[in-house]
């Protein structure tokens, strides 16, 4: 089916019923209960997931193929935003054409890193991506603030232009549509205790991510894909098989680049807004951490790790000692206070502490991040052959059976 | 001319910072192979081992002056160093005022003992395994250590002065025959460089005159062929990244009458130490000092208002700008030898 | 299937519950807004008997504990609110429209996120309290960058934004939106204060060099402050921009005695600001004497938590603040018994300013009535009122800035506490900090005014 | 698929007659040093279309540096390699492989992450995009012919039952086979082999020299270093002898066989 094998299939499958029907299971606690602090399914966590989805699955075609490690793809996500916000006051507040020019400007500025980082590899190159990316940053937080907007950014004004789109109504605000779909559009659906809401933005988010998605498994196993992999395992020797590396790695630079293009152009689409802090080095070490979170290299792990490290931020950072004290009600006094002074440096203010801590545990637990996590858990309840399913080195399988 | 010569001066004593820290850090690559993101959290924590220590000097118990009002009108309550009671005051100031170079004592047992924790808890079951993967480890463990910091003593920077017989500014420019005033240089700095200067001499000198330090470098060049000599480099290794972390530490404690130490400082300086030890050349350890003095330099040059007249922004990235030229003439870096962290 | 934009669970929740019997898998649609009972026909109109407040501040990063403190004064606020502790400035604000049991009788609730001092980071978390929590009203934040970013979308999104610490001219001049309402000093009034003061105690012909932090704040504040003292006969001799991600400032600081300026001023905030004038102490530069003069330093926007961190550094450095603990009027006191008897330390400016827009908020839905975003701006517009620890002040209908006394400090040479850091040197009428809406400083690049909309109720 | 398919799918890439004594390599008085020492002196040779030229001599003599030059790994320092009129001195090792001399390495240098069969294919796949052909979007597995190939020419070295392991599970002989399977796959003009049955046992030695054989047959031009005379022999059409840096003899095997120069050169080390 679309040109994928059984097994590939069934992965797009899985991921765009999850995807579809996010709404609902990450809401899976009552409005009204106490856990549902750690509901995740409102707009703007759920746009989140997908959006530093598609950063990752695009990373991971760079990184998890090539094993070029870059720090500074966040710039390309960075240059992505402020395309798209400059189309947005410009010339109209519909998303298409942000986002296309998103992904052109994020295309031809990685072109033009990746032209020169990719003349040196390993950490040479982390750091030549590191450099341009810190100065993008640097630039785009003080000299160029008249395009930038520096530390404020660049929001939708009133008085913007916006060729395209008529003169707003007196009261009226600009806001980022598809044809007048506003991406701030929800159906809330009310169930009993429970509350799921169905976001025009996130819909249209999640399919830009599955298209990512599935781009990226034609990507991982075509010829070209290969070509990658190959460079991952030996480069040198790939010379010596007739391969002009460059172009190869130039080519999945560019790719991963774009995918960061549209990352950014779909924030702003998202939450209309761009500033320089998304272009800074952590944002770039983020998203690497993302992937190696979720496992490099496998298919649906960044977006795995995408999707932990954005619940963390938003949904940990926000549990304050109230809340504890509510969990902890039932219990008396003395062991309230005991529960609650223990957990409380894990939460709220504490959140960096525990991601930290998780990014220890599962590199040293679990060296092929949370996918391997997966493969054990299911390796207890199947014992089928071959190891990592959706691993890059399972991809020949199939073809052995035919 | 004067200015030229004083942003000399100052890139020297930056660069000596960052030859500190990229020397502690090329010592961990070049021995354990290991890149260590920590780095820069083992200087914040050595800076705030002269914090703690001057807490330490400082404990207090609480004297209620009625003739004073705190500031919701109640008598104030005193604090009176204990170190008071012990020594009395004039002594007890003095050793106050200097707890920032006593903290050197301090912190070069407690940074080896960090170090060697770290390695052996930690770092060694990290050898064989990729280099992303020891960069998200050690970057963990950064998070890890600078939010127990920040647990403890917040977000805010704490001022730690230097002894006050250090305080003012040396008047290079009179010393030399210029006019007065225009090449002045503050005194704990030029402390700084000469103290880094002296570490840095010792490592080398340990490396140099030492057997130990002549088996570590032989480990360097060829870790295999030394193991097959029978010699048990593992545990050199283990005491080299103690020696590492004392390194960080040191410039950590010294550092903190410069500027103020907070629980991200480490942070701050861990991109910059990479991009310096990557110019020099990784696992080359005169190619880190080096690079730490030339990026000190332009740097200083590069903030001159002069400079910034004709190009806007240029203290902005002139870190990055020298490192990308670096890497695209040298491939290697300044002193960087073939091989070495190109996969 | 209707669709319809800007509802919130927490409505539907309620009107659901009593539409769908236990269990039943009944889709509730929502057709028609105007429920009419006063609490309707905007974005996250409160039900029930609670209301929801999003307090948005930085946790981690550089400013956390401006932000601990800033969530502090919330937490009072909020108990102050519900009839709690002693009602702090409750008692002294002139408007007498809150009475201790919530804001139009509904229980102050509230939720908490982390800005990380981030624009992105920020708005998200916002959108949370906004998308998730329901929040009616978010405030917070300790930088400008935070404070535009998190007012445009409350803009967008029809809810109330109440500023936090945010300084730049542009919050309320070129960036200011209907919804958003700042309480603190900016730029331009610190100039305009600090001029007269400088001129009086150190000369009017002295040569300034201005150090200056890389981003608009520094901007705003580097254009203020010369155009003040400029106006008084002070020369600039030189501005030099310094990036934000500086931590060693001894390459700008170097050069200053040779360009022959006799005077320093650091448009520096927080970390930038505890590094530069540490730096520059530690030159010697206060020791110099330049021109005939003793060569002095200025920090324009002093805050007390980040002065903690230069330590002696800000002895006799003058520079000007929203509001000081020290302050003797019966609102200042109030305030200041009530954080203290609580917390055990004096409160700062950032946790004063929170708490002040926290009670102005409540006490503006008492007098409308309403939540409504609309109601609010109108009867924030061109309010009047005093007890609030500054004075007489002036909520402006033009750009929502707030007009009061701006105070001109000094560090203390002998502190008698690790609080006791700045010493009041002047307090400056709100007349001689005022301006025009339409003031230079106050437009954008082009030199537009920028209209600031009309407000917008979210549904 | 048999090996004739091989061949004749070979023969119209060459497109150019057969049987004629035509040079197609030719190594043109090269110089190599490593700082004060002459690796290569020189080194004149001369490769005929279709014969197998096995370059012998005793450890030291140069043979790898040699290949080394002949593959772009290497500058020389002087001289030039040239293949079917092209220069290869200062190509890239991509751009030399394109020309269609492919080389099998002493030491197994596969793609460990990559699969046996991928591993073979991969080289099948270079020839066609090696100059970069963007085809994210192809399905690898649509690849029939060139897996189809990879498949037999496994099979036939033997490493039918490993296609779908990792190629760094495999043992240290088997991964000289996927060398070979690599190095075959490209129907290259020129084959380097470097020592391809050091390691191997005999059983396995003697099978790799029968494939050999067949290859050589269906026209293949070889040029192999070899350590083992036996192999040598059994395979080489002329034989050139490398000492000390320089080319001592060259000539049939039986000429060299009776070489005193070589004899001398070898002493201690072999008997021949």
């Amino acid at each position: 089916m679309l040109s994928l094998n059984a097994r590939d299939f069934q992965l797009l499958l899985f991921v765009a019923a999850i995807t579809m029907l996010a709404p609902i299971f990450l809401n899976p606690f009552p409005v009204d209960s106490s856990l549902a602090q750690f509901n995740g399914g409102y707009p703007d966590l759920m746009q989140r997931f997908v959006i530093f989805g598609i950063f990752a699955i695009g990373f991971n075609i760079l990184f998890g193929l090539t094993g070029y490690l870059s720090f500074g793809h966040a710039a390309f996500l960075g240059a992505g935003s402020y395309a798209a916000i400059w189309m947005m006051k410009l010339l109209t507040m519909n998303i298409i054409p942000a986002i296309i020019l998103s992904i052109i400007v994020a295309g031809l500025f990685s072109l033009a890193v990746g032209f020169i980082s990719l003349r040196r590899s390993g950490i040479y190159f982390s750091i030549l991506t590191l450099a341009f990316a810190q100065m993008s940053y640097s630039l785009a937080y003080s000299v160029l603030t008249p395009i930038t907007g520096g530390e404020t950014g660049l929001q939708p004004k009133l008085n913007d232009p916006r060729i395209l789109d008529g003169e707003l109504a007196a009261g009226e605000t600009a806001r980022a549509n598809l044809f007048g779909l506003e991406m701030g559009s929800s159906y809330d659906l009310a169930v009993g205790g429970w509350v799921f809401t169905f976001n025009v933005g996130y819909y249209i988010a999640a399919i830009c991510m599955l298209l990512a998605f599935y781009a990226s498994i034609r990507i991982f196993r075509s010829p070209f894909g290969l070509m990658l992999r190959a460079v991952k395992s030996n480069q040198n020797r790939l010379g010596y098989t007739g391969v002009s590396t460059r172009p190869y790695t130039l080519a999945a630079f560019v790719i991963s680049g774009m995918y960061a293009g549209v990352a950014g152009g779909l924030m702003v689409a998202m939450d209309t807004q761009a500033g320089a802090e998304r272009m800074f080095w952590t944002a770039s070490g983020e998203v690497v951490l993302m992937t190696i979170l979720g496992g490099a290299g496998t298919l649906i792990g960044p977006v795995l790790g995408a999707g932990m490290i954005k619940y963390m931020e938003n949904i940990i950072s926000k549990i304050n000692t109230t809340i504890l004290e509510a969990w902890f009600a039932w219990a008396p006094d003395g062991l309230q206070d005991v529960l609650v002074s223990v957990i409380y440096p894990f939460v709220g203010k504490g959140w960096h502490l525990t991601l930290g801590l998780v990014f220890m545990l599962v590199v040293i637990f679990l060296p092929g991040g949370l996918m391997e996590g997966f493969e054990k858990i299911g390796g207890l309840f199947s014992r089928k052959k071959g190891k990592n399913s959706d691993s890059v080195a399972g991809s020949a399988s199939p073809a052995a059976a035919e | 001319m004067e200015a030229l010569i004083l942003q000399v001066l100052n890139g020297l004593d930056k660069g000596s910072a960052y030859a500190l820290i990229a020397l502690g850090l090329t010592l961990i690559f070049g021995t354990l192979g290991v890149v260590n993101f920590a780095h820069g959290a083992l200087f914040m924590i050595g800076a705030f081992c002269a914090v703690t220590l001057n807490r330490l000097l400082t404990l207090s118990h609480i004297v209620v002056d009625e003739t004073q009002k705190d500031f919701l009108g109640n008598p104030l309550n005193v604090e009176v160093p204990y170190l008071y009671d012990f020594f009395g005051q004039a002594a007890g100031d003095v050793i106050i005022d200097w707890s920032v170079p006593i903290s050197i004592l301090v912190a070069i047992p407690v940074m080896m003992l960090i170090g060697v924790a770290m390695e052996r808890g930690l770092i060694k079951h990290f050898y064989k395994r990729p280099h992303a993967d020891q960069i998200l480890v050690t970057f963990g463990l950064a998070i890890v250590l600078q939010e127990i910091i920040k647990y403890f003593y917040g977000a805010n920077p704490i001022p730690t002065p230097a002894p006050s017989a250090f305080t003012g500014s040396f008047d290079f420019g009179a010393a030399l025959g210029f006019d007065p005033n225009l090449i002045i240089y503050p005194y704990w700095r030029l402390v700084y460089f000469a103290f880094a200067a002296v570490i840095i001499g010792a490592v080398f000198a340990f490396l140099q005159f030492t057997t130990f330090g002549m088996v570590v470098r032989a480990g360097m060049q060829d870790r295999e062929t030394v193991g097959l000599l029978g010699i048990h480099i593992d545990r050199r290794f283990t005491i080299m990244f103690g020696l590492a972390a004392a390194v960080a530490g040191l410039a950590g404690v010294m550092y903190t009458p410069i500027n103020s130490p907070n629980y991200h400082m480490g942070m701050d300086f861990l991109v910059l130490s990479f991009v310096v030890v990557v110019v020099g050349g990784m696992g080359s350890l005169g190619g880190a000092v080096l690079a730490g003095f030339l990026l000190g330099v332009l740097e200083s040059f590069a903030s001159m208002g002069q400079v910034l007249e004709v190009l806007p922004g240029l203290n902005q990235v002139i870190l990055y700008v020298v490192a990308i030229i670096v890497l695209l003439t040298r491939p290697r870096g300044l002193m960087g030898r073939r091989g070495v962290m190109e996969d | 299937m209707s669709e319809r934009k800007d509802l919130t669970r927490r409505r539907v929740l309620k009107a659901g519950a009593t539409a769908t019997a236990a269990g039943a898998v009944t889709p509730y649609f929502f057709t028609s807004p105007a429920l009419a009972d006063g609490h309707e026909g905007f974005r996250n109109a409160p039900k029930g008997d609670t209301v929801t407040l999003g307090f948005n501040v930085p946790q981690s990063g550089p400013y956390a504990d401006e932000g601990a403190d800033e969530l502090r004064a919330y937490e009072l606020a909020v108990e102050h609110l519900n009839g709690g502790g002693d009602g702090g400035m409750m008692g002294t604000f002139s408007s007498k429209a809150l009475k201790g049991n919530g804001i139009l009788g509904k229980k102050v609730a509230y939720v908490t996120g982390d800005t990380q001092t981030k624009s992105d980071a920020a708005r998200a978390s916002a959108r949370s309290m906004i998308e998730k929590d329901g929040a009616i009203m978010i405030t917070g934040g300790s930088s400008s960058g935070v404070a535009v970013a998190v007012q445009a979308l409350c803009q967008e999104a029809g809810i109330i934004f109440m500023a936090g610490l945010t300084h730049s001219n542009d919050t309320t001049g070129k960036d200011k939106k209907a919804n958003g309402f700042r309480h603190f000093f900016n730029s331009y009034m610190s100039g305009a204060a600090l001029a007269p003061v400088l001129a009086k105690n150190y000369g009017a012909d002295r040569k300034a060099y201005h150090l200056t932090a890389d981003y608009n704040w520094g901007y705003t504040t580097e254009q203020a402050v010369q155009e003040s003292t400029e106006a008084l006969g002070w020369e600039t001799v030189a501005a030099v921009k310094t990036p934000l991600t500086q931590t060693d400032f001894s390459s700008y600081i170097a050069p200053v005695l040779q360009s022959g300026a006799d005077t320093l001023v650091l448009n520096h905030y927080g970390g930038n600001m505890v590094n530069s004038l540490t730096n520059a102490v530690q030159f010697g530069l206060r020791d110099k004497q330049v021109n005939g003069k003793d060569f002095q330093i200025v920090v324009p926007l002093y805050s007390r938590l980040m002065a903690k961190g230069a330590g002696a550094n800000v002895k006799g450095i003058f520079g000007s603040t929203n509001w000081h603990w020290s302050l003797p009027d019966e609102g200042s006191k109030a305030f200041v018994k009530s954080f203290g008897t609580k917390y055990g330390f004096p409160p700062s400016q950032a946790a004063h300013t929170c708490y002040v827009q926290t009670m102005l908020y409540a006490d503006a839905a008492e007098r409308a009535g309403t939540f409504n975003p609309c109601g609010i701006v109108e009867a924030l517009e061109g309010f009047e009122f005093d007890g609030l620890g500054n004075g007489k002040t002036l909520y402006r209908a033009e750009d929502h800035q707030c007009f009061k006394d701006v105070l001109v400090v000094k560090g203390k040479e002998n502190p008698s506490s690790e609080f006791d850091l700045l010493e009041i040197v002047e307090v400056t009428p709100v007349d001689q900090v005022t301006y025009a809406p339409d003031h230079p400083q106050m437009r954008d690049a082009e030199g537009n005014v920028v209209p600031i909309g009309t407000c917008n109720p979210g549904a | 698929m048999s090996s004739a398919q091989v061949s004749s799918n070979n023969d119209e890439d060459r497109g150019f007659e057969r049987g004629t004594p035509n040079i197609v390599f030719h190594i043109d008085d090269v110089h190599k040093s490593f700082g004060g020492l002459h690796a290569l002196s020189d080194v004149d040779l001369d490769v005929q279309e279709g014969e197998t030229h096995a370059i012998i001599g005793p450890n030291g003599a140069g043979k790898s540096t040699l290949l080394n030059v002949c593959v772009g790994r290497l500058e020389p320092d002087r001289g030039a390699v040239i293949f079917d009129g092209h220069t290869l001195t200062g190509k890239q090792p991509y751009e030399i492989n394109q020309l269609g001399v492919a080389r099998v390495f002493q030491t197994p240098e596969v793609f460990p992450d990559l699969t046996v069969l991928e591993n073979v294919m991969l080289p099948a796949l270079s020839k066609r995009d090696g100059h970069f052909r963007l085809n994210p979007f192809k399905s690898f597995h649509a690849e029939t012919r060139i897996r189809d190939e990879a498949i037999d020419i496994s099979t036939k070295l033997g490493l039918g039952p490993a296609l779908e392991i990792a190629a760094s599970s495999l043992s240290r002989g088997d991964k000289r086979r996927l060398e070979l399977a690599m190095g075959l796959i490209q129907h290259p003009r020129l084959l380097l082999l470097d020592e391809p049955t050091a390691g191997m046992a005999r059983a396995d030695t003697n099978a790799t020299i029968e494939l050999l054989k067949t290859i050589k047959e269906d026209g293949m031009t070889i040029v192999i270093i070899e350590h083992d005379m036996h192999v040598v022999f059994s395979l080489a059409d002329r034989i050139s002898v490398l000492a000390g840096g320089r080319i001592i003899a060259q000539g049939l095997p039986d000429e060299i066989k009776g070489n005193p120069k070589v004899k001398e050169a070898y002493l201690g080390e072999e008997e021949l």
